[in-house]
């Protein structure tokens, strides 16, 4: 336990502490990353086979052979009665209840075997074309490009202007202070979905609807990302920024050149959180860009959805790239989470 | 404040009119949401329109549904909206929607779209011409054949009713150890096509929506009573709560459901899917209490419009004139294999591309149901405030099913719902 | 990347120098929230007010100057009922059933979130083995769209899903998840911990750093019991940290909403519908929009959820000096 | 010119007064220490000077200049943190050379005045360090470091002591004492610590609630202390302090005792309630005299401490050469040597001393 909580113990042998935290860590994995997996898996079965009630962690297909006399693959079966019991067959046809079939082997006589003793004989396929069909029916680079435009300009203009207002909240004491942080916290209360309508509105009157630009700057403000801030950098001591005044530091340096490399950790996840958020939006995007050449990803993946049908097969694809690039970022921000600068010297 | 920018246009094209020639193209602006490739179909007849008219050129935005639902009002109330787009709130939207008869062949029009064109308008007074059906689709029974054959149990006939199907299909279930007998869409649509034979009017004598008939209450109850024994797969009305769609896809395709209440639109996705794993087949519409005259299922579908903002009302009609052409229309249906609502083209029937037989035999036989659709299922669809009355029926009859009302209370309250909401809608 | 922030830094240092001599350092401030509060101004402070207006009109049209007024009428229908407690006895008896979900819903999840990534944040702050992959394990969820965890999910839930499967595989009692209120609640619960835990454990991983070593290894030499240095150091410094958690997973929690709307569409019944779900369904689902009830709606959710938290910073901060 | 002048320096928070009112004249060169116990307002009053906290009324003068309305950065001060405040991101080097950075000094500067400091503080071997990596006593060096390469007027210092184990203490003291000799700068030091301050300070500013209760040096402040509370602070082990009253010929204290004063030193009325105030070196054990209840003893070898209660109950402290035979739990006797006795006045404390006496 002091081990959960020091992080500091430097010992060869594992403290049970440790054996706890691994053994808490492994069903993370499982109960985390296991369903996960599965939606990662599931992005190479066919339509078909994510239709399987009850649903099969692997991707299955079923074992087509081609035979001499039939122009087309035939699919396998093994029977599982009868006198053909165990055999693997390839069914020519079915009518009714029966199935005609052959044997691989002796492709000129057909048998008939009860649809009911047959089984269809499976394996393991990736269903590759679930990805190659996203970049033929759609621009899937210029979606990619609207995304990466959205997601990088606003992530620099919320920290920017972010950190310079959780600075201000943090570090000065001016009348009205309490009142904008109360004003940014209550905002938080009003649920996002229903103030879309009037956003729509007001972006509308800026003159940008249908532009990334209206994507990008109605949401740079981020409440949370404020007080995430700010509350960071509470915990930063004033002397630094005294020693720093008295090094004949303007406020802007002090800004720019202390608190920003100190709140660092703060920052990473705000980094990783705006660019998540900005990533997978999916509401505002959709209501503030309206022709096909301005969407984002996500935008073009919820395309799949119709009204009474959704393409999951093409749906799971195109999440698992749209994964792919934001899992990189997160692996390489996350270190900056744990680089501890906080030591000032003092006790 | 349209004509003030109508007339600002006209200022503005006028002016560059001579020094640019390139600007005199047109460009229509088309927002469509598909199930199955229903717009890109259409965009290749558009592109042929594109070789005749080079002066217009169409760039649809491909959409998920929730934009045409949900954003689309709102854009169109914000004056940001397409020149035209597939709706399917045909009634919902009339206020926003562009006149075409000005600009089109009314006779034709009225002769072969006849009462779909009725769907779009604002009432019985309203003789404009608004919207092209592009997609008809009717409510229908899917059944397991192969399961019947199984369980050697006949197939009900032409005029069997529902409960003549409840009876067979527990049977096959049964013999056959099959999961679910029956199962519905959870969709208010749907469940007209059980309240109409029951005798559901849905509007009183003065034309009044109403969720309270005589007829409605008791498919309600019978609806009811088969959640309770097991009749219908309760996962998909008891599964869920509110609004929120599902249906019995899954179960039918796996060959776990006997007989399935769903509609047209489904036939492509069980060609597909189920291959060759069973036979399946589509029945004649089910019949109840009320009668041979209300076995009927419920019309529905999609269409595209034009709308009043556009700055090119003159081109977004010629567009969809071309469209409503029988060889244009015939080849959309043939390729999105939907059932035609174009009386013309359905007289010669269509050549369904790349159906399997079963699909194309199944996509007939909801033809074939078209002319038999009761007179209340195309009121039903054509009311404008139609979606409010889907929604309050699945809402409150799932709170009867799970136990969280009474019917009495749910009837009551369907009633309530429905009051407010015509209210906030006039 | 910091080659890129240098330059543009040093180039407004010079009109923030200026400004620095002419308003004085503490005026100052005012200068750096600028930016912030035009944004914040015009595009989130804006559109909630006028969700003030909303809520005072009536009819379904989207335009504000469409709408007629029609006073607190909308607020009336929400708070007219016989008895609070029993939904059954309200005017609009879909809002008080998903108020009553949400206030247990929000006991529930809050408690579970903050526990579970407080637990999550301290294990992998520690010196652990690929600590890179099991902060990303743990932060992936957050990274899925609630559709694509709804359907996963169902995967796992349905009547003949996985878990089902694997209880009966050791001979164990099924169970249709999606059918029984209490299961379906509890799952929505606990799906919804599993999508944003994640989100909580990187904020509080974040604020672990502020913590100086140097604090933990005094504490060591003074043999101080874990639970103690949790409780008088961890803690205690971590507190700012904690009170974003805390606020944020309260406000969250009761705008929770996508995956369980995905997962259940608030079913079976009403038995998982959430509040902001009756708002979506009214205000934009709905046939006809009922927008003025959705955001008079949401203006009451506010209001508690002010409440709420007040009485929570008000506890945080008691504790915090006491 | 760089001697510090405070007149009338005030500072209120709101209705609080934390400040109220200081005078004092710091002589360039000086080395003055800020003393008193905690809450006193010394650190204000440090961060009053450095401009750090506005002032709230009063005037505050670097060489002979009005400075109030100057920044920190432009008073020509230099301040060493009780925490040190180092920029934890930072190098020891950038440390150092922030502030010159700041101070648009050319590179070539920069390097040979951060070489020459860190020679000078011996943390050269130290520069690439992060200030983490550094023990207490190099981030304190460091500090100081940070400091001193600015080449400041005067240099401020905020109790930089308090976080080093007393060895250490010791050793800085000596560090910074040096470090004022080869300056020669004006240095302002607040510590609570009065042995730091008899230690290293040429002028000991004594200070009690925002108010300056003696302004002198080091061994003034302890022969001749202003009033009690001086007395007290100034001094250890602390000096011993008996009630009584103005006797004709002397003083009778509580426990009965007579003690004789030395005529004409100290202001007396007969009848006055005063304090007798004598140090522990002040007393010594003897056949008769006060009466005094042993209850510990401290024998450090060279010298020995006698702790205890005199008869009204007062607590005593005895200092003794050599190795002391009294064990705890005897009575005892002390004469006082009333040539060193301080006497003030019950009532306002103040010290009774004729003036020029």
């Amino acid at each position: 336990m002091t081990a959960f909580l020091t992080r500091t113990r430097g010992r060869k042998r594992l403290h049970w502490t440790d054996w706890m935290a691994y053994a808490y860590l492994t069903l993370g994995v499982l109960l985390m990353f296991g369903p996960v997996l599965w939606l990662v898996l599931s992005s190479f079965k066919t339509e078909r086979e994510l239709q399987n009630y009850p649903p099969r962690l692997l991707p299955y297909v079923q074992k087509m052979e081609t035979v001499p006399g039939y122009d087309k693959p035939l699919p396998i079966y093994k029977v599982t009665a009868g006198p053909l019991a165990g055999q693997e067959v390839a069914q020519i046809r079915r009518i009714g209840l029966i199935s005609q079939v052959v044997k691989p082997s002796d492709p000129k006589t057909v048998l008939k075997v009860p649809f009911k003793d047959r089984k269809a004989v499976e394996h393991v396929a990736l269903a590759t074309s679930n990805y190659s069909k996203l970049f033929e029916r759609f621009n899937f680079f210029r979606f990619f490009y609207n995304s990466t435009f959205i997601t990088v300009m606003a992530t620099l203009i919320t920290l920017l202007v972010n950190s310079m207002a959780a600075f201000a909240l943090s570090k000065y004491q001016f009348r009205g202070r309490g009142l904008v942080m109360a004003l940014i916290i209550g905002t938080l209360m009003i649920p996002p979905t229903v103030v879309l309508v009037p956003l729509f509105l007001i972006v509308r009157d800026f003159g940008m609807i249908d532009s990334l630009w209206g994507v990008i700057i109605p949401g740079a403000a981020t409440p949370t990302g404020v007080f995430l801030l700010r509350q960071y950098m509470l915990t930063i001591p004033d002397e630094i920024l005294d020693a720093a005044r008295m090094d004949k530091a303007s406020e802007w340096k002090i800004y720019w050149r202390i608190i920003l490399p100190l709140s660092a950790p703060a920052i990473a996840v705000l980094a990783i959180l705006s660019i998540m958020w900005r990533w997978n939006d999916f509401l505002w995007p959709l209501i503030a860009l309206q022709k096909q050449e301005n969407f984002t990803l996500q935008l073009a993946l919820n395309s799949f959805r119709g009204e009474f049908t959704t393409d999951w097969a093409s749906l799971l694809a195109m999440t698992v790239l749209t994964l792919v690039p934001i899992v990189v970022v997160f692996a390489f921000l996350q270190k900056y989470i744990a680089t501890g600068i906080a030591s000032t010297g003092g006790k | 404040m349209i004509q003030k920018r109508k007339i600002a246009a006209a200022a503005v094209a006028a002016t560059f009119l001579a020094a640019t020639a390139a600007s005199a193209e047109v460009q229509l602006r088309f927002e469509c949401a598909q199930d199955g490739n229903e717009c890109d179909t259409m965009m290749t007849i558009f592109k042929q329109f594109e070789a005749k008219h080079p002066d217009i050129k169409v760039k649809m935005d491909l959409v998920p549904y929730k934009a045409i639902l949900e954003n689309l009002p709102v854009d169109l109330a914000a004056g940001t909206g397409p020149d035209l787009a597939k709706v399917t709130d045909l009634g919902g939207l009339h206020k926003y929607y562009l006149d075409l008869s000005p600009y089109v062949e009314k006779t034709y029009w009225e002769d072969n779209f006849g009462k779909t064109l009725d769907w779009y308008r604002a009432g019985p007074q309203d003789k404009g011409i608004y919207g092209l059906q592009t997609q008809l689709t009717i409510t229908g029974a899917f059944v397991n054949k192969t399961l019947f054959d199984q369980a050697n149990v006949a197939l009900p006939g032409k005029d069997a009713t529902w409960d003549d199907w409840a009876k067979a299909s527990r049977e096959v279930a049964k013999a056959t150890g099959t999961r679910y007998p029956m199962a519905m869409d959870r969709s208010g649509h749907r469940f007209a096509g059980l309240a109409i034979p029951y005798g559901a009017t849905y509007f009183d004598a003065d034309g009044n929506p109403e969720l309270n008939d005589p007829g409605f209450a008791a498919a309600s109850k019978q609806f009811v009573a088969w959640n309770a024994d097991g009749t219908m797969d309760r996962n998909v009305w008891a599964g869920q709560g509110g609004t929120s769609y599902a249906d019995a896809t899954k179960e039918f395709v796996n060959g776990e459901l006997v007989f399935y209440y769903s509609g047209s639109w489904q036939i492509q996705k069980f060609a597909d899917q189920i291959g060759d794993a069973f036979d399946w087949e589509v029945v004649p519409a089910p019949c109840g209490p009320a009668g041979p005259g209300h076995c009927s299922g419920m019309p529905g579908g999609s269409g595209v419009v034009g709308f009043k903002s556009t700055k090119h009302p003159k081109e977004v009609a010629e567009l969809l004139n071309y469209l409503a052409q029988p060889d244009n229309y015939a080849m959309l249906e043939a390729k999105s294999l939907n059932i035609p609502a174009n009386a013309t083209v359905a007289k010669a029937g269509v050549k369904y591309e790349g159906a399997t037989p079963g699909a194309a035999k199944a996509l007939n036989a909801f033809s074939a149901q078209v002319p038999t659709i009761s007179p209340v299922g195309y009121a039903y669809q054509g009311y404008k405030n139609n979606r409010a009355m889907f929604n309050i029926t699945v809402t409150r009859l799932t709170q009867a099913i799970v136990g969280e009302l009474s019917l009495t209370e749910a009837l009551d309250r369907m009633s309530a719902d429905l009051k407010q909401a015509v209210n906030a809608a006039q | 990347m910091l080659s890129l922030i240098t330059p543009l830094m040093q180039i407004i240092e010079w009109p923030m120098r200026a400004l620095q001599r002419i308003l004085g350092p503490r005026k100052l401030a005012w200068v750096f929230l600028l930016p912030n509060l035009f944004l914040f101004g015009f595009f989130t402070f804006l559109p909630v007010i006028l969700n003030f207006f909303y809520a005072t009109t009536g009819s379904d049209h989207i335009l504000l100057e469409d709408r007629p007024y029609v006073g607190m009428r909308n607020f009336d229908e929400l708070m007219n009922c016989t008895s609070y407690l029993d939904p059954n006895s309200c005017q609009i008896d879909l809002f008080w059933r998903a108020v009553h979900n949400t206030l247990w819903f929000i006991v529930l999840q809050v408690g579970f979130m903050v526990f579970f990534s407080m637990t999550t944040a301290l294990i992998l702050n520690r010196k652990i083995r690929a600590r890179g992959f099991f902060r990303a394990v743990f932060f992936f969820p957050v990274l899925l769209s609630p559709v694509v965890v709804a359907l996963v999910w169902k995967w796992i839930l349905q009547d003949q899903g996985a878990l089902n499967a694997v209880l009966d595989h050791f001979g164990l009692q099924t169970v249709n998840w999606m059918l029984s209120p209490t299961w379906a609640f509890a799952w929505s619960v606990f799906i919804s911990v599993w999508f944003h835990m994640g989100f909580y454990t990187l904020i509080l991983l974040a604020g672990l750093q502020s913590i100086p070593r140097d604090v933990y290894e005094a504490a060591a030499m003074d043999a101080a019991s874990p639970w103690r240095v949790f409780r008088k150091i961890t803690l205690p410094l971590l507190m700012p940290t904690m009170v974003v958690v805390l606020v944020l997973s309260l406000i969250k929690g009761v705008q929770t909403f996508d995956e369980v709307y995905a997962f259940t569409g608030g079913g079976p019944g009403s038995a998982t519908t959430l509040v902001i779900q009756f708002i979506y369904q009214n205000g934009f689902a709905g046939a006809p929009r009922l927008f003025g009830l959705a955001s008079a709606a949401s203006i009451l959710v506010a209001i508690v959820l002010i409440a709420l938290t007040a009485v929570q910073l008000w506890i945080t901060r008691r504790n915090a000096n006491g | 010119m760089s001697d510090l002048e405070l007149r009338g320096v005030t500072k209120a928070y709101g209705n609080v007064e934390v400040i109220k009112g200081i005078d004092l004249k710091v002589e360039d060169g000086d080395f003055c220490v800020f003393v008193g116990p905690s809450g006193c307002g010394k650190s204000t009053l440090l961060r009053m000077i450095s401009g750090l906290e506005p002032i709230s009324g009063g005037d505050v003068c670097i060489g002979g200049d009005v400075v109030n309305d100057l920044g920190p950065a432009d008073r020509g001060l230099a301040m060493v943190f009780q925490s040190y405040a180092l920029y934890p991101h930072m190098t020891v080097r950038q440390n150092l050379s922030f502030g010159l950075e700041n101070l648009r000094a050319s590179k070539a500067e920069i390097t040979e005045r951060v070489t020459a400091t860190a020679q000078m503080l011996q943390i050269e071997m130290l520069l690439d360090r992060r200030p983490k990596d550094l023990s207490g006593g190099q981030r304190q060096r460091v500090a100081i470091g940070r400091a001193v390469v600015r080449e400041p007027q005067i240099f401020l210092f905020d109790e930089p002591l308090s976080n080093l184990d007393a060895e250490l203490r010791v050793e800085m003291r000596g560090e910074i004492s040096r470090l004022h000799r080869r300056l020669n700068n004006t240095m302002i030091y607040v510590t609570h610590d009065q042995v730091e301050a008899m230690t290293m300070a040429d002028k000991i500013a004594v200070l009690r609630d925002g108010r300056l209760e003696q302004f002198g040096r080091p061994l003034d402040l302890y022969n001749t202390p202003d009033n009690i509370f001086v007395a007290g602070f100034i001094g250890s082990p602390k000096m011993n302090f008996f009630p009584g009253r103005v006797e004709a010929g002397g003083l009778r204290l509580e426990t009965g005792t007579v003690v004789a004063l030395p005529p004409g030193k100290f202001m007396l009325n007969e009848g006055e309630q005063v304090t007798l105030g004598i140090r522990p070196n002040g007393m010594q054990p003897a056949e008769t005299g006060l009466p005094l209840t042993v209850s510990g003893v401290e024998r450090l070898g060279g010298e020995s401490y006698l702790y205890g209660t005199a008869s009204d109950g007062t607590a005593v402290t005895v200092h003794c050469a050599g190795q002391t035979k009294i064990e705890p739990g005897t009575q005892i006797a002390l004469t006082l040597e009333t040539g060193e006795a301080h006497v003030f006045s019950t009532q306002s404390g103040q010290s009774l001393l004729r003036k020029g006496a």
